[in-house]
């Protein structure tokens, strides 16, 4: 186990320093504010959702560490053009993924490149981090307004 | 019946009292003879061990997500809540909330459930045979709310009068706190029973399990109680921390009681939310240490096994109710049919406080006192009794040497 | 000044280090590089073996008059009720109140005095860098009483900004609630003066201790404050024991809390009468393990000296804040002249918890987060910082090795 | 140390068997309640002290161990035709023999047959049953009405 392979690679680092959809959205359909308590990061989710239950658009803005930050980021990626049902697939993979819960087989699953953030099982304190953006995602479709990971 | 030592539920007994260093103390001169486990229980290598081993080796602040060494001590932490939760079958552990003290347990629940549910008039049902931990909390909220308390009557053998029991019980009634077993008596309650007739007229039940989880298999889901309290240091665990269970629904609609680090999710200066259950009710850095320790003790308890402790406890019991029964002027208080191994006593010609420094001279170490449940004193028109309360780790003889013993205060006081 | 090591000032420092088995603890294959001092401290083998004994050789229930066995643990129990008393120079050992933490220390104030005492409209100081267990408490308070909450701020530099103080307090100030050292900015508030001008003002006080009575001489009388509190396990204690100090006057004016054995005097199911300080505040079987374990840490403490044990710490402080203070984009929060041996710090291209994930593959372990002291972190405007805390049982080795660590972390993020 | 000899000498088992002055009295002048929480023993005090100081009459009730019961019994015999000043110094000089703070030689103090008790040093949870009643004297005379050992 090596932080710079596992946990730090380079895709994550440049998320982290250059968060995509990194911004907010006007006249959004959902939205959802995020906290992890233990490390007081905060994800804000905003999304565009049309009445068919595609995600036209999304953006995430707040403040949090790498992980958090670039989860965040390679999410917004990942799910614009999804549908809500997607979204709801996406999330259980992701969170099977990085609990260990599943092991990332290509072609088993949805997450794509999203399968670089399999290393934070190996780092359990990190697993709220990289979950934060997700959990967020899910209360921001189900229009709950906000959402604590403890 | 008849004087029936029954060796064989315990044939690994030598071997046990070989676990527990305190056994071999020596009071003076004389071997110890502890029988007074109703107040406190004395530990197994594996729980001393257990804390040593923490203490020097693994040590950490736990619940603060951070380096490894914080992240396993979480760990070891949270398997000890885990293991606590199975030993109670309480199914999900986020319904154990680590206290300090069975005392702690039932203050927790009268200043956050209390609080917020109980109001002027209401009914809180106790029992005439609590222990003040039991019976204070509620006199104190009942004096600040306005609520009434009321009192379930004992009959002359130390059994609660369900009759009166279903009379007490009404719309007003929003909690019923009770003991599963009297630290006094040792009546063991019917709590099923209770807990069905106290739903039924919309109250909640705490159980008070001091005296019940170091002897008998506990079963939360069976007995459905909404809060059951008890402390370590009674069941062979450390001093210093305790467990209250609650259903996850009621603990949920609770509000937090101490306020510190760690029950709350954010705290601005000028507003506050607070961390779901349990969290919300460990305001602090917890007693880690003891955590663990308590987590080592239900481990030891679990592989003995309660259903073998109860069997050669209610042996000893049987045994020594027959023993001290013989002697002269000597009369048990509490003989319920259903009881725990508790032999509590007056003794005619000498008050409690003489027996016991009387019998300490022989290494025997027993309660003399009201035992904090003076009303129970009161129902029996006595001051104290002198109180045997045993435990799987005790031996036949040492009820022989308490019976030697107690023979030679009667010649002293006859 | 420079980067000047001064070993000098603990040249036992190796013999003290082999007193903590915890700092010959290895993270994965690295040694454990332990500087978070004032999350918790490791315990020297002094308190662990003592601990150890007692549960293995003297273990008995206090408090109850009883058998011998109880009489000495008692005593022992007494013992270190009166080596706490000492320690802070207490004087009377009944103004020593047994909790199990710092945080229960303060919410048995705010219960007790607080809902005795302050009332709608009357006013609540504190600061902006208290940690929440001093925050809390009296938000729930003011929630439920209707008292007003009032805030110190704090300059730049992390000092009390003492001309507001003076402009805060007023006839309704009830109680001034201040840290003696900030967990967070290691800030020494200048506790006297605020004493005195809280008392010229009506108000009483209590300091929080939890950050000092580890590392510096505490003085109540000269303080004068009414209540102080602190932990066990902060000052290379037991967890799971704190401690309140009050005033016998002011204790003695205060209801109970905690309700249970041994905090009364008399129970009847219509009436309690309750027992004088500090007995009226420690209901059912208190901490006793702990409390004799907390009598051995002050004990170790005292025999290498507070003021030995400051002077080294301040050395350790100058040479790390100067040895940090050369990393490019580190910035330190908390720089006041009078500060404990606490770096806290924000490292501009990394965030406190990658910092931490990556230095603790070091062995270095260090906190990052808020620290239970949010408030700090908006006055900063950081959602948080890494926080290095150090001991006297720390080396200027392992400000080097941190040093070191942190350019690797800058590396990976730069 | 035996606690034949040293506690239940039989002077004070015949005390506590037969207490004297174990009853109360019709208006009284002054009295109190002691109370030992330890153990709940209760011991009242009836005294009947006249205008110059003198304790014309004492006399206690209550339920409690042999030792309490005795001191009592003996405290009273001993304080009747005493003046007020005189139960004064013997409460103090009882306190400190118990207590193991004074030495009672003969000649050096007023205890006369009290000093039967001085074994009660060597069990110090009983040092309060024996100062119980003694307590519970000084609050008579100082018309408190209730005491409490702690
Ligand atoms: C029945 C009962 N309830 C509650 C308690 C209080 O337990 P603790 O003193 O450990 O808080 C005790 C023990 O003293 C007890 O016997
Ligand atoms: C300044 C300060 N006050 C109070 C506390 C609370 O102490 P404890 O968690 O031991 O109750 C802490 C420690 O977390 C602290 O640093």
């Amino acid at each position: 186990m090596s932080y710079q392979s596992d946990l730090y690679q380079q895709v994550i680092l440049d998320h982290n320093k250059n968060p995509r959809n990194f911004r907010e959205i006007e006249g959004h359909s959902n939205s959802c504010d995020g906290y992890n308590p233990l490390c007081g990061d905060k994800i804000n989710i905003h999304m565009q959702i049309n009445e068919s239950g595609l995600i036209e658009d999304i953006a995430f803005s707040g403040s949090g560490c790498a992980i958090s930050k670039a989860s965040a980021s390679m999410m917004t990626v990942n799910m614009k053009g999804k549908t809500v049902a997607d979204a709801r697939v996406m999330f259980e993979e992701f969170h099977k993924m990085i609990t260990g819960v599943m092991e990332p087989q290509p072609g088993a699953h949805h997450l794509g490149k999203l399968t670089i953030f399999q290393g934070v099982r190996e780092f359990p304190s990190r697993i709220k981090c990289a979950s934060l953006a997700w959990h967020t995602l899910v209360c921001a479709i189900d229009k709950t307004g906000e959402t604590t990971i403890e | 019946m008849g004087l029936n030592k029954k060796p064989e539920l315990m044939p690994e007994i030598e071997k046990i009292r070989a676990d527990f260093p305190m056994l071999s103390a020596k009071v003076g001169d004389r071997p110890l003879v502890y029988l007074d486990n109703a107040a406190t229980t004395h530990k197994p290598l594996a729980v001393i061990e257990r804390i040593r081993k923490f203490d020097s080796q693994q040590y950490a602040t736990v619940r603060r997500g951070s380096y490894r060494m914080g992240e396993w001590a979480t760990e070891m932490f949270e398997d000890s809540r885990k293991k606590v939760a199975a030993f109670i079958n309480a199914g999900d552990h986020r319904q154990i909330v680590f206290t300090s003290g069975a005392t702690m347990s039932m203050n927790l629940v009268a200043h956050s459930f209390g609080r917020k549910f109980i109001g002027a008039g209401d009914e809180i049902i106790i029992s005439n045979m609590e222990h003040h931990a039991n019976i204070v909390p509620w006199q104190l909220l009942c004096l600040e709310k306005g609520c009434v308390l009321k009192v379930i009557p004992i009959t002359d053998s130390g059994e609660l009068i369900m009759g009166e029991f279903d009379k007490l019980l009404s719309p007003k009634t929003k909690l019923v706190a009770i003991t599963h077993s009297s630290n006094v008596l040792g009546t063991v309650n019917p709590i099923k029973e209770i807990v069905k007739k106290a739903h039924a007229a919309g109250a909640k039940v705490l159980v008070d399990a001091a005296q019940s989880t170091p002897h008998m298999k506990i079963d939360v889901k069976e007995m459905d109680c909404d809060f059951l309290a008890f402390s370590g240091h009674k069941m062979y665990g450390p001093s210093g921390i305790g467990v209250l269970y609650g259903k996850y629904e009621v603990l949920e609609s609770m509000p937090p009681f101490l306020a510190g680090g760690d029950m709350i999710n954010s705290v601005t200066l000028a507003r506050t939310t607070f961390a779901k259950p349990p969290g919300r009710f460990e305001a602090g850095t917890p007693p880690i240490s003891q955590v663990i320790g308590l987590g080592a003790a239900v481990d030891y308890l679990s592989a003995i096994g309660l259903d073998r402790i109860s069997a050669y406890e209610q042996s000893l019991l049987e045994y020594g109710t027959e023993l001290l029964g013989k002697i002269d002027g000597l009369r048990i208080i509490g003989t319920a049919p259903h009881k725990a191994a508790i032999i509590s006593f007056w003794l005619g010609a000498a008050h409690p406080h003489d027996v016991i420094t009387i019998i300490d001279q022989d290494g025997i170490a027993v309660r003399g006192g009201h035992h904090c449940a003076q009303p129970v004193m009161e129902r029996f028109g006595i001051p104290a009794t002198t109180r045997a309360s045993l435990s799987f780790y005790n031996k036949y003889e040492e009820l022989d040497q308490l019976a030697e013993s107690l023979k030679k205060v009667i010649k002293v006081f006859g």
